[in-house]
This record gives C-alpha cells, sequence and structure tokens, in this order.
C-alpha cells in the first residue's frame, strides 16, 4: 500500500505548479495560453473518458462543450448586475448541468450503438447541432455569437475577475478539480467496468453489466466534464460562437486526446497542452502549420498509436530500474538522422509553400541563415531531398544500434526482476 | 523422385499463446490418399492451415520438393495444394456455376477438370448451376466446396471433415468423389474425426492427439490397434 | 411550377448520380475493410484538381482520362503504406488514418492551388445548351455528367457481376481468406478496389469540377454527405448507396424549393417555445435533413435501407 | 427428485432457414455436473448461447431455478445467477488478472453503477477477489495484464471470472480446448474445485475430461439430444457411437 | 523575408535582447490580426499586402512623428477565440492598435474584446481599426469608441445600391438570395424595406436565405429564381456561393442583372467571366481599380507591380492616411488621443472624394461606387485575376446620399 502521503504528493505538486505558473510566464499571452490550455486539458480528458476509457469514438464532442458555453454566456447575462445572487467561480457547475443534460438526452439516442455507428451517430449529431447552430439565433447568435461579461456578476472576495490572471486561477483551480474527479472516477466501479466494456463488450455483459447502460453514464459524465470546460471557454474569452460546437472543434479534441495518447490518464493531458501551444505558436513560424499538425497525427497514428503518452510509458519500467541511461546514447545517435530528416521535411515543406503560396507575390527567393535560396531552382530541392534521403539512409543504418540498447536494457530488466 | 509429394518435418505453430502443434511430422506421397484423423482440438484443422500459410509455423514443408514454409496461402495455392476448408466457405451470393469459376487460379489454365466433368460426377450441381450457392443443402455445398477447389487444378488436395454433418447418403456420393478424385491423379490429404470413410478409402491413416502424430498405419493396422482407438478416437 | 419540378428532379438525380459515383467506391472499401474512409471525398477533390491541372495544359480530355488514374494510383498507394500498415492497430486507428490524411490532402490542395477556387472550365466541345424548357436552358455538360455517371454505374455492374474479377471481389468481400485458398492474392486485390474505387471518386472530381466549383473546402463539403449516403443506403450494399444517393440527391434538392416553415402550417405559436427553429422554412432547413435521417436510420434501422449488417 | 437448476423447453434456434438446435428439452438438476458432447457442428456451443442470452431463441423455453429468463440479455440472465464461460478466450486483455476478476465480482456485491466510491476501497470485493484467484492459483500473477499471460493462464482466469460473481449455475464452452495434457489435468482439477457445491453444464470434447468430470451427459446431433445418461451407459450407446464414429465401422 | 525563417531567428534573438525591444520602441506597432493560414490565409495575406505596402510609403517619407510604422501580422484561423489570443498576443508585444477585416464574428469579438480590455487596464488602451467587417451592429447596438470602420457597412451599401436602383425603371420584378446568417440577413431586410420606401412599384418576387457555405450546386436556386420570372438579383453573397451561383445561373441561362455587394471578391471575378455575364454584375464598392483619379491610378499600378494584385481594399488607404494623419494631429500615438482625433476627422479618399468619420458611431462616409465588370473598354487599364475583363463604373452616389441615421450610444473616456 502507498502512503497516504505519497498519495496525494501528486495532487500538491500539480496545484503548487498550477499557482506558481503565472509567476514564471508572466506576460498576458502566457496567461492566456496557459489558460486555453487548462480548458484543454478538462475538454481533452472528458473525451478521452468516451474514447481512452470506454473505446467510444465520438465526431461530435464539441457538441456538449459549445452547448454548456452558450449556456453559460446566456446565464451570466441574465444574472448580470446583480440580477441573480451568482459568483463566477460557480457558474462552470452550469455548464456542467448542460453538458449532463445534452449527455443524457443525446447519450440516450446514441449509446444505444457501439463501434462505428456510434461514431456515426456522434457525427450525424454534431453536424445536426452545428447547422441548427446557424439557423436558431436567438440562442447562437449567428455568426458573430454571443458576447458577455464576466465582471458583472457579483464579487467574490473582492475579485472581479477582470484581468486575466485571476481567470487563469479560476480555471487552474477548476481544472485541478476536474483531473482530480475525472482521475476519482477511473478508479470507481463505473471507470472500470468502463474499462471493461471498453476491452470486451461482450464478456462485461456476462459477469452482469448492461454494456448500453455503462456506455450511456460514462457519456453523461463526459458531457458533464465537456460542459466544465466549454463554460470555462466562455468565461475566458467571454464570446461564444457557432464554430466551438463545429466538426472542427470536435476534430480538435479527438487530435489533441489522441496524439497525447488514450491509453494513460495524462495522455490527453499532454496532447491538450502541447496542441494548444503548437496551434497559437507554430501558426507564428509558418502558414503550413496545419499541415505540420495533420502529418504529425498521421506520425502518430502509425508509428506510436499509444500517443505520446504511450510512447512515454514505454519507458516506465526501464527508468523505474534505473536503465535508462542505458537508452541514451543510442537515443542521442538516432536524433542525428532524426534531426537531418526533419530538416528535409522541414525545408520540403517550407519551400513548397513558399514557392506555391507566396512566390508569385513575394518573389521565390527564401534566405535561410544568411544565404538566399531560390525556390523556383533546383537547389533547395536538392538540398531539402539531400538531407532527407540521408536521415532516412543513416537512420535506417543506426536503427540496430537502438534496438540493440533496447533489446539489451529490457533483457537485463527482465534478468533483474526473475532474480 | 525418392521425396514425398508432401512432406512435413517437425512442424510447431502456436495459437496466440497456445502451442496448438507440437512437432508434426508426416507425408504424402504422389497418388496416395492419407487421413489425418483426431478428434476435436487436437491440431488436425492447424496442421492443414500451416500447411497452407494461413497460421505462421516454425519446421519444414516441402511440397514438390520445395520448401513452402513463409509462403502467403495463395502462393501455396498455385503451386498446385488446394484445401477445402471445414466451415465450406462458399460463397453465398455467387450462382453455383460462378463458384466453380472463381476456383480457377487463372482463365488460360486448363486443368484436369473443367465444369462440366464437374457436373458429370453431381448432375446435382449442373441442375443447380444457375441458383445462389446460399440456397443450397448442406450436401451440396460440400460438393460444391470440393468442385470448385477441383477447378484449381491441384496436385494434392487436402479436405477437411468432407463428411461432417452429412447424410449417409451425402456421405456415399462424397466417398465417390473422393475415388474419382484419385483416380486422376491427386493426391488426397483427408482429415476426418470419424473413421467411416478414411477406414475405407485411405492407403495410410495418421492418428493426431494434442500436437503430435500418435499413431502411423494402415487402415488395417489402426482397425487392429483397439488401444489407439479408444484413446484417441472414440467416445 | 411543372417546371421547378422537373428541373429539380433532373439536378436532383444529377446530384444524386454524383454522390453514388462516390459513395459506391466507399462502400466497396468499407466492405472489403470494415473501414469508413474518411478520406474518400478527399479523393475526388484530388481528381477535379488533377483534372484542371491536365486540362489547363493538355486539355479536358486527356485529364478525364488521366486524372482518375493518378487518383487511382494515389488511393493504390494510401492503401499499401498507409492503411495496410496500420490496420495491425485496429479500426479505431484505421478510420484516424483516414481522417488524418483528409486534413492533410486538404492542406497540400491549398498549398498547391491557393484557397481560391480554379478556372477549370467545361470543355468547349460541351458547352452548348442540351434543350431548352420553359425557357430554361439545361445545359449540356450537365447531361453528359448524367452520362457519365450513369456510364459509370453500368460498368461497376457489368464488372462486379459480369467478369472474373468482378467474381474475386464480390467474394473477397465476404470470404478474403478462403479466396486466397484458392489462389488469388487477396491483399493486392484490395489494394486494386481501393485504388478503383479512389479512381471513382476522383472521376467523380474530373466531371464535377467545371460544373461545380473547384476549391479545397470541396471535400469538406461533400464528405459527411458521403457517410450519410452509405449508412443510410446500408454499409456494404451497392444497390443501397444507389438508392439512398438518389433519394439524398433529391431531398436536398426537393427541399429547398420549398418555402414553408412550421409557422406557415401551424400558425405562429409555437414560435414561443421553439423560437428560431418555428420560422425556418424547409429550405432553409435542407443542409440538416440528411444528418436527421441519418440519426434516425441508426437509431430505428441500423442495417441501413438495403443494409445486412449493423454497423 | 432435487430441483431443477436450469430446464430447457423445447428450444428451437434457426439461422436464416437453417435450423441449427432442433427442439432440445433438458433438466438439469441443482448441484449436477452436466456434460453436453456432440460431433462438430452439432449446435452446443449455438445451445450455450441460447441459454445465456447471448442469442434469442426461435422458439422454446428456457428456465433458471423456476424462472423465466427467455428473451433476457445476457446482463439479466448473469444476475438471476448463471454465468459462463467462452469457447475462444473472453477476457479483458488489458487488464491485470486481479482487475479481470473484479469485474467479475463487482456487480454481484452490488457495486453496480456507482461512480462515488473508489473501488480500491472496496473491502468485500477485494477479499472476494483474493478469493478467486487463489482458487485459481494466479495470485503470483495478480498484476499481469490478462493479454500476456499463457493461453491455459487465460483459460483459467477466463474460468475465475465466470465463477467470480458466485453464480449457482455455470457454463463452461470447451474449458479445456487448445491445452496440452498436463494442463488439462490441472484444469480438471480446478474445474471440480470451482464447481462444487454449484450447477455444472460444459462442453467439452476430450473425453477424458468429460468422463472425468460429469455426473451426466447429454449428447447432441444435429441439434437434438440423442441421449442423456451417466457416463458408462453414454459410452454403451449405439448411436452416440455411431454419431461419433460413423456407422459403417463395425469390429 | 519568409516568415518562418524570420520569426525563428527573431524568436531566437528575442530571448536575451533586450536592447532590440528598446530599438522596437521607436516604431509604431499596427497588429494585423487576420487569417494567415487555412481557409482564409489568400485573403489575409492580400489584405496584409496593403498594409506593409502603406507602411512602406510612409516609412520612406520619413514615418510619423518621426518613427515608422511596424506591421505585425497575427493569424487568427478566422476564428473568434483564437483571434482573442492573438489580439493579447499583439497587445504583449508592444501593438496598441489593432486592424482586422475578414470576418463580422471576429471584428465583434475583437471590438468586445478591446472595449474590455481598455475597461480593466486603464492607461493600457488599445484601438481597433476595423477595414472590411461591415455587420451594422458594430456601429449600432454594440459600438464603443474604441471601434473604427472605414468600410461602409451593409446597410449603407444597400442605401446606395437602392438609391442608384430606384433610378433604373428597367427594373421590375427581384428576387432576393442571400447566405443564411447575420449578414445576408441584414442585406434582406433592408432590401426588403429600403425597395418599399424608394420604389413601391417594384415586386419581389422572391426572398430567399440558402445555408453558409454548404451547397455545392445552386442549380435548384436558379431554377426558383427562373420560374419567378425576376429581372434582377440582389445577393450579399461572397466566396463559393457567389462563384458558385453565379455558375449555376450561366448554366441554366438565366438572363438577369446581378446586384452584389462581393462579385469582386476573391475568385469573383474569375467566375463571372467564366459564365460570360458581360456588365451584367453589378458591385457595390467604395471605389475600384479604373476609377479614373490619377493617383489612384499610380498607386494601383505601383501596388500590381509589386504584389501582382489589384488593390482590393482602397479603405486601407484611407484608414491609413487617417491614421497618420490623426496621430500627426493628436502628436501621439496614444490610443486614446488617436481615437479623439480620428473622430469627425474629414479627410479626402482614394479615388479623390470626401469622406469624413462620424463622430457618432466611427462610421466612415464615402463616396460609392456601382461597378459593372466586363471586357475593358474605353481606356480603362486594369483587369482583374488576369481574366481581361475590368470594372467599369456605372454609377457613383455621393456621400450624402450614403448617410444613415444611427442608434448608437457610445461612451467616451474623459
Amino acid at each position: 500500500m502507498r502512503s497516504s502521503l505519497g498519495r496525494y504528493a501528486l495532487w500538491i505538486g500539480l496545484a503548487i505548479l498550477f499557482a506558481a505558473l503565472p509567476h514564471i510566464f508572466t506576460s498576458g499571452t502566457s496567461l492566456t495560453k496557459m489558460s486555453l490550455m487548462g480548458i484543454m486539458i478538462i475538454f481533452a480528458l472528458s473525451y478521452n473518458m468516451l474514447l481512452g476509457q470506454t473505446g467510444m469514438l465520438s465526431f461530435g464532442h464539441a457538441v456538449y462543450y459549445g452547448l454548456a458555453g452558450f449556456m453559460v454566456v446566456h446565464f451570466i447575462n441574465r444574472a448580470s448586475g446583480g440580477a441573480w445572487p451568482v459568483w463566477l467561480p460557480f457558474v462552470p457547475l452550469i455548464g456542467g448541468l448542460t453538458g449532463l443534460t445534452f449527455g443524457i438526452i443525446f447519450g440516450w439516442v446514441s449509446t444505444t450503438r457501439a463501434g462505428t455507428a456510434f461514431a456515426m451517430i456522434s457525427l450525424g449529431l454534431g453536424e445536426l447541432v452545428a447547422a441548427c447552430s446557424l439557423i436558431l439565433r436567438g440562442f447562437f447568435g449567428g455568426e458573430e455569437g454571443i458576447t458577455t461579461n464576466r465582471t458583472r456578476l457579483l464579487r467574490l472576495f473582492g475579485y472581479n475577475f477582470g484581468p486575466q490572471v485571476q481567470v487563469y486561477y479560476l480555471i487552474a483551480a477548476w481544472c485541478l478539480i476536474c483531473i482530480a474527479a475525472m482521475y476519482a472516477i477511473t478508479r470507481t466501479p463505473l471507470g472500470r467496468m468502463s474499462n471493461a466494456v471498453r476491452e470486451n463488450p461482450e464478456r462485461a455483459q456476462f459477469v452482469g453489466y448492461s454494456t448500453q447502460m455503462v456506455r450511456f453514464l460514462s457519456f453523461c459524465l463526459s458531457g458533464f466534464f465537456a460542459g466544465i470546460a466549454g463554460a470555462l471557454a466562455a468565461i475566458n474569452f467571454e464570446i461564444m460562437n457557432f464554430l466551438s460546437v463545429s466538426a472542427v472543434q470536435s476534430g480538435t479534441v479527438l487530435l489533441m486526446t489522441y496524439i497525447g495518447g488514450v491509453g494513460h490518464f495524462f495522455g490527453p493531458i499532454l496532447g491538450a497542452v502541447l496542441i494548444t501551444w503548437l496551434q497559437s505558436s507554430l501558426s507564428d513560424l509558418t502558414g503550413a502549420w496545419m499541415l505540420y499538425f495533420g502529418l504529425l497525427f498521421i506520425f502518430v497514428i502509425m508509428f506510436s498509436p499509444g500517443g505520446i503518452a504511450g510512447w512515454i510509458m514505454l519507458h516506465e519500467p526501464l527508468a523505474r530500474a534505473g536503465l535508462l541511461m542505458r537508452l541514451l546514447p543510442a537515443y542521442l545517435l538516432i536524433a542525428v538522422p532524426v534531426l537531418i530528416a526533419l530538416a528535409g521535411i522541414v525545408g520540403l515543406i517550407e519551400f513548397g509553400h513558399h514557392y506555391l503560396v507566396k512566390g508569385a507575390t513575394d518573389g521565390t527567393v527564401v534566405r535561410v541563415l544568411g544565404v538566399a535560396l531560390d525556390t523556383a531552382g533546383p537547389w533547395p530541392w536538392l538540398i531539402s531531398v539531400g538531407l532527407l534521403a540521408a536521415g532516412l539512409i543513416l537512420g535506417r543504418r543506426l536503427w540496430p544500434v537502438v534496438t540493440d540498447a533496447w533489446n539489451g536494457a529490457s533483457a537485463e530488466l527482465k534478468r533483474r526482476i526473475s532474480a | 523422385m525418392g521425396e514425398p509429394m508432401l512432406q512435413v518435418r517437425d512442424l510447431h505453430a502456436y495459437y496466440g499463446k497456445s502451442h496448438i502443434l507440437q512437432g508434426v511430422t508426416f507425408d504424402v506421397g504422389e497418388g496416395e490418399i492419407v487421413s489425418l484423423l483426431g478428434r476435436n482440438g487436437v491440431g488436425r484443422s492447424t496442421t492443414i492451415k500451416a500447411i497452407m500459410g494461413d497460421v505462421p509455423p516454425s519446421g519444414s514443408i516441402r511440397f514438390k520438393g520445395r520448401e513452402i514454409v513463409g509462403l502467403k496461402p495463395h502462393q501455396v495455392a498455385r503451386l498446385g495444394l488446394g484445401y477445402v476448408p471445414e466451415n465450406r466457405d462458399i460463397f453465398p451470393g455467387l450462382t453455383v456455376r460462378q463458384n466453380l469459376l472463381l476456383g480457377q487460379k487463372s482463365t488460360r489454365h486448363k486443368g484436369r477438370w473443367s465444369v462440366e466433368d464437374l457436373f458429370e460426377v453431381f448432375p446435382r450441381l449442373k441442375e443447380r448451376a444457375d441458383t445462389p450457392g446460399g440456397v443450397l443443402s448442406g450436401g451440396e455445398q460440400q460438393m460444391l466446396t470440393i468442385c470448385r477447389t477441383l477447378m484449381g487444378d491441384p496436385d494434392l488436395i487436402m479436405i477437411d471433415e468432407p463428411t461432417e454433418g452429412l447424410s449417409p447418403m451425402m456421405v456415399e456420393l462424397v466417398g465417390k468423389l473422393l475415388a474419382e478424385i484419385a483416380e486422376r491423379g491427386v493426391s488426397i490429404l483427408l482429415v476426418e474425426q470419424k473413421l467411416t470413410i478414411a477406414l475405407r478409402i485411405s492407403h495410410r491413416l495418421y492418428v493426431m492427439g494434442h500436437g503430435h502424430i500418435v499413431f502411423e498405419g494402415t487402415p488395417a493396422a489402426l482397425n487392429a490397434d483397439a488401444a489407439v482407438r479408444k484413446e484417441w478416437l472414440e467416445v | 411550377m411543372l417546371e421547378l419540378v422537373i428541373f429539380s428532379s433532373l439536378n436532383g438525380v444529377l446530384y444524386g448520380m454524383l454522390l453514388f459515383m462516390l459513395a459506391s467506391g466507399l462502400t466497396l472499401i468499407f466492405s472489403m475493410m470494415g473501414v469508413l474512409n474518411f478520406a474518400h471525398a478527399s479523393f475526388y477533390m484530388l481528381g477535379a484538381y488533377f483534372g484542371f491541372e491536365i486540362s489547363r495544359r493538355i486539355g479536358f480530355w486527356p485529364g478525364f482520362v488521366v486524372a482518375p488514374l493518378l487518383v487511382g494510383a494515389v488511393g493504390a498507394l494510401v492503401e499499401r503504406y498507409g492503411l495496410r500498415q496500420v490496420h495491425r492497430h485496429g479500426h479505431v486507428a484505421e478510420l484516424l488514418f483516414t481522417f488524418g490524411l483528409a486534413f492533410v490532402i486538404e492542406e497540400l490542395v491549398q498549398m498547391f492551388w491557393g484557397k481560391l477556387p480554379v478556372d477549370y472550365r467545361v470543355p468547349a466541345s460541351l458547352d452548348f445548351t442540351a434543350f431548352t424548357l420553359f425557357q430554361t436552358t439545361y445545359p449540356a455538360y450537365r447531361m453528359f455528367m448524367l452520362l457519365v455517371a450513369v456510364g459509370m454505374f453500368v460498368f461497376l455492374l457489368a464488372i462486379l457481376t459480369r467478369t472474373r474479377v468482378g467474381l474475386i471481389i464480390q467474394a473477397a468481400l465476404t470470404h478474403p481468406n478462403t479466396v486466397a485458398m484458392l489462389g488469388h492474392d487477396v491483399p493486392r486485390i484490395f489494394m486494386m478496389v481501393f485504388g478503383v474505387g479512389s479512381a471513382l471518386a476522383g472521376l467523380a472530381g474530373v466531371i464535377a469540377g467545371p460544373a461545380l466549383v473547384t476549391q479545397p473546402s470541396m471535400a469538406a463539403l461533400l464528405g459527411p454527405i458521403l457517410f450519410v449516403v452509405v449508412v443510410v443506403g446500408g454499409l456494404g450494399s451497392l444497390p443501397g448507396a444507389f438508392v439512398a444517393s438518389l433519394l439524398i440527391g433529391l431531398i436536398q434538392t426537393f427541399a429547398v424549393a420549398i418555402n414553408l416553415s412550421l409557422s406557415d402550417i401551424f400558425g405562429s405559436g409555437g414560435a414561443a417555445i421553439f423560437g428560431d427553429l418555428w420560422q425556418a422554412t424547409v429550405a432553409q432547413l435542407a443542409p440538416v435533413i440528411p444528418y436527421l435521417l441519418l440519426v434516425l436510420i441508426l437509431i430505428f434501422r441500423p442495417t441501413g435501407l438495403m443494409g445486412t449488417r449493423e454497423t | 427428485m432435487s430441483a431443477v437448476a436450469l430446464s430447457l423447453k423445447d428450444i428451437h434456434k434457426s439461422f436464416g432457414n437453417t435450423p441449427i438446435i432442433r427442439g432440445v428439452s433438458l433438466d438439469v438438476p441443482v448441484g449436477e455436473r452436466h456434460a453436453i458432447i456432440g460431433p462438430n457442428g452439432a449446435g452446443k456451443s449455438t445451445l450455450f448461447h441460447l441459454i445465456s442470452g447471448r442469442f434469442p431463441v426461435s422458439a422454446g423455453r428456457i428456465l433458471l431455478r423456476g424462472e423465466d429468463i427467455t428473451g433476457l440479455p445476457p446482463y439479466q440472465i448473469n444476475r438471476r445467477g448463471l454465468s459462463r464461460s467462452f469457447q475462444v478466450t473472453n477476457i479483458f486483455p488489458r487488464l491485470s488478472v486481479f482487475e479481470n476478476l473484479r469485474c467479475g465480482v463487482l456487480w454481484s456485491l452490488g457495486y453496480r453503477y456507482s461512480f462515488w466510491r473508489f473501488v480500491e476501497g472496496l473491502r468485500d470485493a477485494r477479499e472476494r477477489t483474493e478469493e478467486v484467484m487463489e482458487q485459481i492459483g494466479m495470485t503470483a500473477r495478480r498484476a499481469i495484464p490478462a493479454g500476456v499471460l499463457t493461453y491455459a493462464e487465460q483459460r483459467a482466469l477466463e474460468i475465475g471470472i465466470t465463477i467470480a460473481g458466485g453464480a449457482n449455475v455455470i457454463m463452461l464452452d470447451e474449458p479445456t480446448a487448445g491445452m496440452s495434457r498436463s494442463e488439462t489435468e490441472n484444469a480438471v482439477e480446478l474445474i471440480r474445485k470451482v464447481s462444487q457445491g454449484r450447477t455444472l453444464i460444459m462442453v467439452e470434447h476430450d473425453m477424458s475430461v468429460v468422463f472425468g468430470l460429469a455426473d451426466t451427459i447429454s449428447v447432441l446431433v444435429y441439434g437434438q439430444i440423442i441421449a442423456t445418461g451417466a457416463p458408462a451407459a453414454i459410452r454403451q450407446n449405439r448411436e452416440v457411437r455411431e454419431a461419433y464414429l460413423g456407422q459403417a465401422e463395425e469390429h | 523575408m519568409h516568415r518562418f525563417w524570420k520569426r525563428s531567428i527573431l524568436g531566437m534573438a528575442a530571448a536575451g535582447i533586450m536592447a532590440w525591444g528598446a530599438a522596437a520602441q521607436d516604431t509604431i506597432k499596427i497588429a494585423y490580426i487576420d487569417p494567415l493560414s487555412g481557409g482564409g490565409a489568400s485573403i489575409g495575406e492580400h489584405g496584409l499586402k496593403h498594409f506593409n505596402y502603406i507602411a512602406d510609403m510612409v516609412n520612406a517619407k520619413g514615418g510619423v512623428l518621426g518613427r515608422k510604422l511596424e506591421i505585425l501580422p497575427y493569424d487568427n484561423k478566422t476564428n473568434p477565440q483564437e483571434s482573442l489570443l492573438q489580439a493579447q498576443k499583439a497587445i504583449d508585444a508592444g501593438a496598441r492598435i489593432l486592424t482586422q477585416g475578414n470576418g463580422s464574428s471576429v471584428a465583434a469579438a475583437l471590438s468586445d474584446f478591446v472595449a474590455k480590455h481598455n475597461e480593466r487596464n486603464p492607461g493600457k488602451e488599445v484601438i481597433y481599426l476595423n477595414y472590411a467587417a461591415v455587420d451594422p451592429v458594430l456601429t449600432n447596438d454594440k459600438c464603443n469608441f474604441w471601434h473604427f470602420r472605414w468600410d461602409a457597412n451593409s446597410d449603407i451599401k444597400m442605401e446606395a445600391l437602392t438609391n442608384f436602383m430606384k433610378d433604373r425603371p428597367a427594373i421590375k420584378k427581384i428576387y432576393l438570395i442571400n447566405q443564411d446568417y447575420s449578414f445576408g440577413q441584414a442585406v434582406r431586410s433592408q432590401a426588403v424595406t429600403m425597395l418599399k420606401a424608394k420604389r413601391p412599384d417594384i415586386q419581389i418576387v422572391g426572398d430567399e436565405l440558402h445555408p453558409l457555405l454548404r451547397i455545392t450546386d445552386f442549380a435548384p436556386y436558379v431554377a426558383k429564381i427562373k420560374a419567378s420570372g425576376a429581372d434582377s438579383v440582389i445577393t450579399g453573397n461572397w466566396g463559393q456561393d457567389m462563384a458558385l451561383l453565379l455558375k449555376a445561373a450561366a448554366d441554366a441561362g438565366l438572363q438577369v442583372d446581378w446586384y452584389t455587394y462581393y462579385a469582386g471578391g476573391a475568385g469573383g471575378p474569375t467566375a463571372i467571366k467564366q459564365t460570360g455575364l458581360s456588365h451584367r454584375v453589378f458591385a457595390i464598392v467604395e471605389g475600384h481599380a479604373n476609377v479614373p483619379h490619377e493617383a489612384a491610378q499610380k498607386t494601383e499600378a505601383e501596388f500590381r507591380a509589386r504584389t501582382g494584385l489589384g488593390v482590393w481594399y482602397p479603405r486601407v488607404f484611407n484608414q491609413m492616411a487617417m491614421l497618420v494623419a490623426a496621430i500627426e494631429k493628436a502628436k501621439s500615438a496614444d490610443p486614446v488621443k488617436i481615437g479623439k482625433a480620428l473622430e469627425g476627422m474629414e479627410h479626402a479618399t482614394f479615388t479623390g472624394g470626401k469622406g469624413f468619420m462620424r463622430a457618432d458611431d466611427h462610421q466612415f462616409f464615402q463616396d460609392m461606387y456601382i461597378a459593372s465588370f466586363g471586357p475593358l473598354e474605353g481606356g480603362a487599364k486594369f483587369d482583374e485575376e488576369k481574366t481581361g475583363w475590368g470594372w467599369k463604373t456605372v454609377g457613383k452616389i455621393d456621400t450624402a446620399n450614403t448617410i444613415l441615421p444611427t442608434t448608437c450610444k457610445m461612451q467616451r473616456p474623459s
């Protein structure tokens, strides 16, 4: 049995981290980004309750996030100026309940089916709501969406939640609560039976559980947390519009969760942080950021279906045994060709992007590290392809070093365990 | 040529974690009818699937002097090994004739059998040439499956439980077909649970039990060996 | 009114046939691999862009022939080096792979051809009026599209039912293992079907490109509707896909022509409860109808109209 | 006569036009170990699926200790005290041995769908799981994901899950299929142990297992039961011999 | 220089170099927040070229108050929430002037964001210059002091358009087809009201709203238009909805006049050329390439030579010129002072007319043109999208005839 201190250390550490972050990254941008990350962490974790925990692939999860966000915007607008005695920090609950309500309604409809049929129903429901969001202007506010002002509610301890940093702490607190709650749920009978339903729905039936009921309850809970995320988004941005319920938003949370890794609880957290960061930062660097994004996704599916978390956790037993250092030389070695190949790919995409997208108006010449390269000529292409090829060939050559190191370390691990 | 047509040596195969075949060795000679007997779950079907390349085995399988371990099923089939699966797997939406034509590996290759030949052996099939395979009776389906494989002109045909679930009359018909097959110079490896046909038409028999060959000999020898029958075959 | 009905029918059938050109490939691929290919509409878009690129260099007709072949080749490569590798990770991974692929193709298309619609023209040889009815002209190119779509349907049917390759494909759809045992190279057949399915989508793109608009969102516009078609028709059922394509084509077209709203029928009383929904006309709701149909079908008749297996 | 645990009343089942089960009636008394044997394709597994609610019957009634369970979904039948294993190993591959067994325990202890208490905190569930784990001899393997166990271990786990919920009626579908000799012997021991005080219905091909375990044997051929009786009687039954070995064989 | 490399290097450098930051104090930073990737990228990039061109022009003349203008591009992916994040980034980077144009949803979000930001961060105000978002609400119910708009809002455009149409007796039956969202609905309702007031004899034979950017084939709609017997169509459609609509109309041989807002938008000219609707498509604009104003023609030529594209946004020139004037007048780049200087400012427009920024609602009023698209004729020099066709003025509405009342009630900083 773990000591109770050990059990809580992680959570206390996380709380301290959340509290300390605004003092490390102080700019308004960082605060905004971190707030968004907090929201996305909740959203991605709620999505993983479906995909990772219960094995339900949904293409319409944004419905619960978005609808809750809209509901909260309306709620704040109604309650503004002290009309209703509510404090902002409790408003996310309204979102959660909205998500739950729609989770119950749509979940009742869609969890009667599993697998591809479920995925298709979720797609259909998502498209339905998205299409309605442009028709029902009263609720969704048309293309502009609906704005609100979070400072108009009653003050709590003198905070009006105008400054971003206050909102950050509000989000951080909710994020912590939701992470803990969702983690806790994985450790309850329902959480475990969700896993069982994911693994083997038939068997789950034969130990007394209605798979439909398990899926339905997971779906509702997932809707609840997605609703909280949506509410926090509404509070953070003070605006909701039709994009929040759209397929794009549903797709984004799917990508986040999958890239982060569906097999481990912390995977979606990684994914949410990474993808949020990439979305707002990569676009500063390159107009082709979406392409990188898509390629990363395909790469993960093909070579690391467990996502980043899966890859990390592959090393966990080794790390525990203190054998990780044995892999380091091999990893450093393979990093060289990987980086070379990556440079080649980036070159191809960036030169391509420049030549095709900007060449006509901005000229075809690119300066890289002070060297002018004309993308209309062969050189940039030859260099990129050369780098890519060199990286691939070298990587192939060096790959056995990695497998040897891996096998060596695993063998050592086995030896130690059996010893 | 000294080597038998099919030569299986020390064959091992796993199904998941389960060690199904634990060193199976046997031969089928040219023109020979050999039966592989045994109860359910002893690995008879796995043996055939391993030969066909459907289950990855270790060990050696030589067919017509060529090592075939590692080949894909369609490559094995093209070498002249025919397989009639136990569950029949006829294509229910296609007509009888279409099912037969599918057995041909290519339209150019003319083998020992033509559709007309087979219709002659099985007039029932001819009558039903244009009905969908799915509506045939069990016995008719069995005949169709064997015929379909024959259309591929195999040199050796492996048949998994051809008499399973068939009426005595049908069993007789199948027996007749097997004899006809052998007559045209095709070797047969018959996989059976029941002794009925096997004892009657086989040149040699193998009995399998739990991943091994536990008996090898003529039908007469098996008939004489009550211990083997009781231990490995009977109720 | 009659005029509206006639032209709506013509347009509906045309749209339906266009859907079918895509749905047929999607259905075949689904039957084979059990995976709904999210990137299928992307192949349609690639077809249009390839067609455009070839037509502006050489001419429409070479593009008409070459572009689908190119798309088919791309599809085959995707199957061989993408999907087949992902297969071992399970269906979800396969589905997501095609999802990611659709994303990447859209980005690449935007990179190569830009976001704006490209100037993909109807060839001069088909740029005339086929007939005039009630003073409304019907362009020859649309007739041509209809012809190609019908031709393709007949061709596909013939291939599947009349040829040996078709037999093998039909058999491989249900019993891939058995077909392999009979000496047919099933993985190659799969690759081929994927390629042909993609090529059909490409062909649809080549002919739809000039009539509709060739632009990077054309895949995203059609993609979800395609799923509706194959699911409503019944997963894996080619006749089902055909019926559903026409059905949805006609529904979409006729819905546009109806200006009624709930408040027109039941009076404005319901507006208080249902808000804008009450006021929306059927024409406005037209894009919602297919998804409503999809959800209802999946709930009440999960096999689809003509399918045999549940999703 | 002792009470009847499971009673089948003229069960029929067809797939499309093909009848698979053609009128099976059977009474299994409480506490009996009952084996169903028969050649391939006789419909044994189908019969199991019908009883456990995996497939709906085409006609007939199924009574579990007098209660009609015909047409109920599997989980309802399970909750009424009937539990089954599968011919193809059917476990939760990515969950640990302990988790697998605990999944089998939870419902019977009344924890149902609760998401407000930690599963680790459920003392009775833990104890019951430990007990079952001990019984199937897998305590040492508790933390290992079920997917990486050996085949025989997986089969044992399968039995463990089946009995974990404490059902009175246990149905095992070919529990020893694919096992080696020694593994089979262990499995027979295990089955004997866990079926103590319960009603056991099993399908099995290995005759040594059947004759070693069963009190009563029913022979299913062509979707019909052609004989039911004590092992010795079945062995002598001429019809049974024919069904298994074919009628041509005489000596 | 290519942005990727530039940003990578800057990013690396920025970490440690405060001196660079100090030097940057001297520029007046204008954050350009529009789509630079994905769907709207090409439009966003083109807008950016206007700003860069003008900034270079201003800087070449020594800048403003001795300070150079610097345009900082931010990619908002046409997403309102993303825009707010990017706005925050821009503010962190020292930009106090934001500008944006693509999408009323983004504009509404930004306007709201700016108002709240200024309220919550007194002394750090930012100002928002809107060059293209036309939702009337921004200068009516949702107006605020920090938002200034140089494009005529959709009501004003309709006012101008109907003022033009009322003198065309040939117009008898009008069909309205618009996208089903706020802008399309605004176009539709204003058209109905204004036409009724100005030309009660005109019959509105159809009033269609279709889903936004979701139609692949407009043939069914065209069939309806045809069946209605309309002689003119008014549409606010843009993008693919415009192109597809025209295409379907040409296919069906529909012979009507098209009164549009955005026929000149990206892809529009290409589509019109394809359909062969020579001088049947009219657009309401504040200027076009072939307005015979010498300075404008010269700029147009220079701009085309430099970017390969035409001037889409004469209003960006107006906006920037007035910004410069306001900074000079206020002798400060402080947003509050700029805002006050801009209020009520009168200024010559790009095409030589007179315009003014109404203090009541921060809406700029200017001469409007009705232009038709067809083969170049009569000494017109510039075609569009390399089609060989160009715009021709067929009507001009003076500033005075574009003025509409506003409901704006604005709070001004003291």
